[in-house]
């Protein structure tokens, strides 16, 4: 463990922006606010956290549908998240995306996908370009355990570890794919055993660690760097809340029982992170405490922020299609009749 | 008579086909739980062998069921428009090729059941209306339900079809309610709609109004808008898109000579476009002014609430595109 | 000025762009072999790591493509029309939607040359031509040249454009031979065509005749069976078909008043038509006989030599449509 | 080994068939008769049949592109496939399908696929059909180790493990992928070491012998009636042509040496049979080659069959679409015209 207490701060307000950010989601969607799905990541904090700790700026990452917790952990902005989310003309998207779709290109987020597993070959091609461009950037992908069934997965890993791709596979295990367990999905034990079908190292970390997921990371990211390939790393967490905010028609306990939903909450990373600080860098319980009560602050102002940013245009329906325009691209239809 | 939301009316019919036929089994992913509304209750009532929850694999799913009903089985198959470009391969390569390929050998009686979101900030990744695509590519049969009723009797159809079926539920009529008669109401003792013919949902003389799946809606709302006016359209639900009943709607524009089509896919290689050019090309005749197509804007479908709404056809512009008709 | 084949001219635009831009690379299968013909000895010229052959793995390798577009490269992929299915979800998903629901920050400079078989016994499995799905979809430039000129000159625009470029290298056009100039001859020192600008290939009084990728050559053919006769064919060549220039088939329908269009994609929410369906909306007035489609049957695409040929559009029934729109 | 002498000459029957049929193809297509298409199973013709005769009729298979030695190791009627490959009326498939598409429902010939991969997920449909109509039949798909890389492979062999499925995975490793080798596609050294990323057995096999790929799948199969499950083989052979009929472009040698091409043909997996049915069911040079005489009639009977077969009639373009006919499907333009 080489991180100073510096770096386990920033750790820990990470994983509060993320914890407090996704706390004033659901307030936010339970006000009718928030149409649009949303998937909160409360719970699993320790892993985007760990992982892109591991990063630099000019790494590039990408994920899925649950979607807010990668791009606040690589370093992106609270205001503008939630500003996307509201569909507001100041979001990361400019309203565009929304919540599955956050995206911050100019700090290496390549976007999250809604379309599950559908973002593994986009990073599998960043860390390509890494290569092929003597770029020295590594790529890093979150995915999770019912992802990892997906086609794209395999042909994805297959190339990266025939190429020696600089990436890392990061599979955030909470052990359902929205009601299916584990268990009825996937047909080994450990997503990380699959690793040996490529060749790559698979790791198996504890996910509600975040500095053993950093520590994971930060082995994969270096092996990376060096040319030695691609790594999997299996990351076991649980989400804490529902799949997706909205989703009522699910019973909650009809998948999950209470008790292992009881269970599961007693190793909050939150928690879990902030005994490490005592520990490793004897943080004080006010030291702590001052890190959340500023998050607070900062997530209050994210919400202001974004409740007053304008919503887009009309007009700005038709922006954004084309990188090159040309003559004859598609326009509007009423703009024609 | 009852009235039934859409998904009641799936779901019924789902019921029915499983009990009436051992063959008949669900698969998907969360049926279970029941994640979109019309599988609650199939696991109790028939077991894990007939109620399947796949992995997060749908090419690999679909081809699975696919191979199946090769073997006798019936599956209905339960999916979103946008999880099927994952699943491309076997929708076109396998399922609409196969039967004609080994020259009528295979039988594919396959279900699968669609859903397409609709203006609840879903953005572009899950927005896609993609049933023209499959209009493109013979070799299955489109349907298009657009209220309780023909749900009902058309999954029923398409369930003892032995072709493969793509049933589209639009998000715009998945919580309607129309009145859905009770088995024992009904003189054969249950609920069949047949493929290939339309539905002259609302008679006209003015203008004939095709509307494309949740396009019914939109053309219906417009006709109100338009009745103070003393201006009647002809509201005409093709129902199924392939098998497609241009006949009727060749008659109709005979009658009115003035065609709009509302469709909320993209209009490029619409199935609004499709229909425009086959009146333009066999009732051109009929014709007193320019067709006219209401589709979505062809731009991908924007997340924002500001945005979103703006994109789709709405009961006011049907109403200007008949105005245009008219003038 | 010197004569090329279709597939010279890409090999040539291929080279050029890698010689010009250090981000250019190939990838696809079997390149370093040239399988297909256009990427012979681009290994020897460029090393292994400009001309990559990928694992039997498209979508993964489509996205590969895409993902290394957002990092500053610029690949040439190439693949057969039928496989695109298996990568559908990268193409639809990731390629045609991420630039927009990313507000913008995605430059996705990705060209997909995509060879479509014609008439050579190939089958259903290898036989689709499906521009027109992409048409539907919002997102990507589609791209058709049809002689070795524009194949050139429309594939050198591609790489350059900052948008996911579909070329369509059709069959039927593939083994034809066009003049193409030096660079040394021409203005600019190259050779560029534009995107969104249609090619009347031939003038004409009499009818208009849009032809879609291969169409153009029965056009063409058809034009010549009819001179003797009298009757005058304009054929406009719209080269890409997102964007697509109506402008300039308005125009010729404006003049001629009658329309044939040939596709030999199926005809159900074909290009052919889009086109149709277009010019019954904003053309109708111009119009003085039904517009007349030739496309594919829709059917499958059968293997038999015996069958094959039926299915797709000809000189003669373009010659027979022709008739219809003169009567 | 308990293969009885009968069974020992009908796999030679069926190899020689395969043989012999693969080299009349090529004759017809250097004749120009033939336009579309073939890639010619010569050199790999113990693995079908090795694995074909470890099923029972009523079991099923599938393959794909290399297409003509799968149907006749299942016992398909030389006459029709040849037919078929001709675009005759008689044609297993009317004509429809070619040699890409050759398929017998009536004998458990489910088809074979143009689209590489394409057919497993369709032959791991039909083990779930089995599994859930407690039909009995074992469902086994042929495919390549190019295949192998396919998602469909990694989608098929997660469901089929997972739910115990009755059907082997039988890839045919031969080296290459039309030009691309082994080592430049997968990233591991074995296809069948991926097997373990199922939790399924998987078995490495010398595909030139017969009697080997028999055993094996043998035992597959016992599993797959037993109810415990998939098993993955992968049978290591060699194309001894060019991948497909008609692709002059391809230098012969640039792929593969001259001196690997020697060396595989070596060990013709017919001459292997042959030795293998002297030592253990002391078939005699005599026998031998009364059977290769005998399915050399057959197969020039097929070909004569064949050419006089009738081309299907025009109006056939429109049939074999619809197993439901009903109002308003697509006729006809010209009809419509
Ligand atoms: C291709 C595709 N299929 C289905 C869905 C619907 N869906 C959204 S999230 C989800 C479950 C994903 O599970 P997992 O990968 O484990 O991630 P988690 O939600 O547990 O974080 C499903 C099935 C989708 N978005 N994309
Ligand atoms: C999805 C798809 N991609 C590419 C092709 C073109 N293709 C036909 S055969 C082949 C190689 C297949 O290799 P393998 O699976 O090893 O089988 P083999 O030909 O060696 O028997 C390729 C790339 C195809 N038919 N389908
Ligand atoms: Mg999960
Ligand atoms: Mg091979």
């Amino acid at each position: 463990m080489a991180l100073d207490k510096q770096q386990l701060e920033e750790m820990y307000r990470r994983m509060c922006r993320i914890r407090y950010f996704e706390e004033a989601v659901i307030e936010i969607h339970s006000s009718g606010e928030l149409i649009g799905p949303a998937h909160p990541y409360i719970g699993e904090e320790a892993v985007a956290v760990g992982a892109c700790t591991a990063l630099e700026d000019s790494d590039r990452i990408a994920g899925n549908h649950r979607s807010h917790g990668h791009p606040i952990a690589k370093g992106g902005d609270v205001k503008r998240a939630m500003a996307e989310i509201l569909g507001k003309s100041d979001g990361f998207c400019k309203g565009k995306g929304g919540s599955m779709h956050l995206a911050d290109f100019s700090i290496g987020i390549l976007g999250e996908s809604g379309i599950v597993a559908s973002s593994v070959p986009i990073a599998t091609g960043a860390a390509l370009a890494s290569k092929l461009g003597k770029k020295g950037f590594v790529s890093l992908v979150f995915f999770g355990d019912g992802a990892s069934n997906q086609g794209a997965c395999h042909e994805s890993m297959n190339m990266a570890a025939l190429w020696d791709l600089p990436i890392i596979f990061m599979c955030e295990n909470n052990g359902y794919a929205i009601t299916t367990s584990y268990r009825n999905s996937v047909s080994v034990e450990h997503v990380s055993d699959r690793a040996s079908a490529y060749g790559m190292p698979g790791i198996l970390v504890d996910g509600q660690d975040a500095i053993a997921v950093w520590e994971a990371t930060t082995e994969a990211v270096r092996r990376a760097r060096a040319g030695e390939g691609p790594t999997l790393i299996e990351a076991m967490t649980y989400r804490f809340e529902d799949h997706s905010l909205g989703l009522d028609r699910i019973r909650k306990s009809a998948y999950r029982s209470q008790e292992e939903v009881d269970e599961a909450m007693k190793r909050d990373p939150l928690k879990i992170h902030r005994a490490a600080m005592m520990t490793h860098a004897f943080s004080t319980e006010l030291e702590c405490d001052e890190i959340e009560n500023t998050v607070r602050a900062e997530i209050a102002e994210a919400v202001e922020f974004a409740r007053n940013s304008p919503f887009p245009e009309p007009g700005a329906l038709f922006d954004d299609m084309w990188a090159t325009p040309v003559k004859n691209t598609p326009v509007s239809q009423s703009t024609r009749r | 008579m009852p009235v039934k939301t859409y998904i009641q009316a799936i779901a019924e019919a789902t019921i029915e086909e499983m009990e009436r036929d051992e063959s008949v089994f669900t698969m998907g992913e969360d049926l279970r739980q029941s994640v979109y509304g019309a599988t609650a209750g199939l696991l109790e009532r028939f077991g894990e062998d007939r109620v399947i929850d796949t992995p997060l694999s749908e090419n690999g799913f679909f081809g699975a069921a696919l191979g199946a009903s090769l073997c006798g089985m019936r599956p209905i198959v339960e999916t979103v428009t946008s999880f099927l470009w994952v699943g491309m391969d076997q929708l076109i390569s396998q399922a609409s090729k196969m039967r004609y390929m080994f020259g009528g050998q295979a039988e594919l009686p396959v279900t699968f059941r669609i859903r397409m979101f609709y203006a609840r900030g879903a953005a572009a990744h899950h927005s896609d209306r993609n049933y023209p695509i499959f209009m493109n590519t013979p070799g299955q049969k489109i349907i298009c339900p657009t209220n309780a009723y023909d749900a009902k009797g058309l999954m029923k159809t398409a369930v003892r079809d032995n072709d493969v079926c793509l049933l589209f539920e639009d998000g715009i009529a998945i919580s309607s309610r129309t009145e859905v008669p009770d088995n024992k109401d009904l003189p054969g003792g249950e609920l069949l709609v047949p493929f290939g013919v339309a539905n002259t949902v609302r008679a006209g003389s003015d203008v004939t109004v095709v509307g494309i799946a949740g396009g019914v809606q939109h053309a219906l709302d417009a006709a109100k808008l338009l009745e103070p006016e003393g201006i009647s359209l002809e509201v005409i639900d093709p129902r199924t898109l392939v098998p497609l009943d241009m006949e009727t709607i060749l008659k109709s524009v005979e009658r009115t000579g003035r065609l709009v089509v509302v469709d909320p896919a993209h209009k490029m290689c619409s199935a609004a476009s499709e229909i425009a050019a086959t009146v333009a090309q066999d009732g051109f005749w009929s014709l007193q002014a320019p067709i006219q197509v209401v589709a979505s804007e062809q731009v991908n479908v924007p997340y924002s609430p500001a945005l979103e709404p703006l994109i789709y056809p709405t009961p006011e512009k049907v109403v200007a595109a008949v105005r245009a008709v008219l003038n």
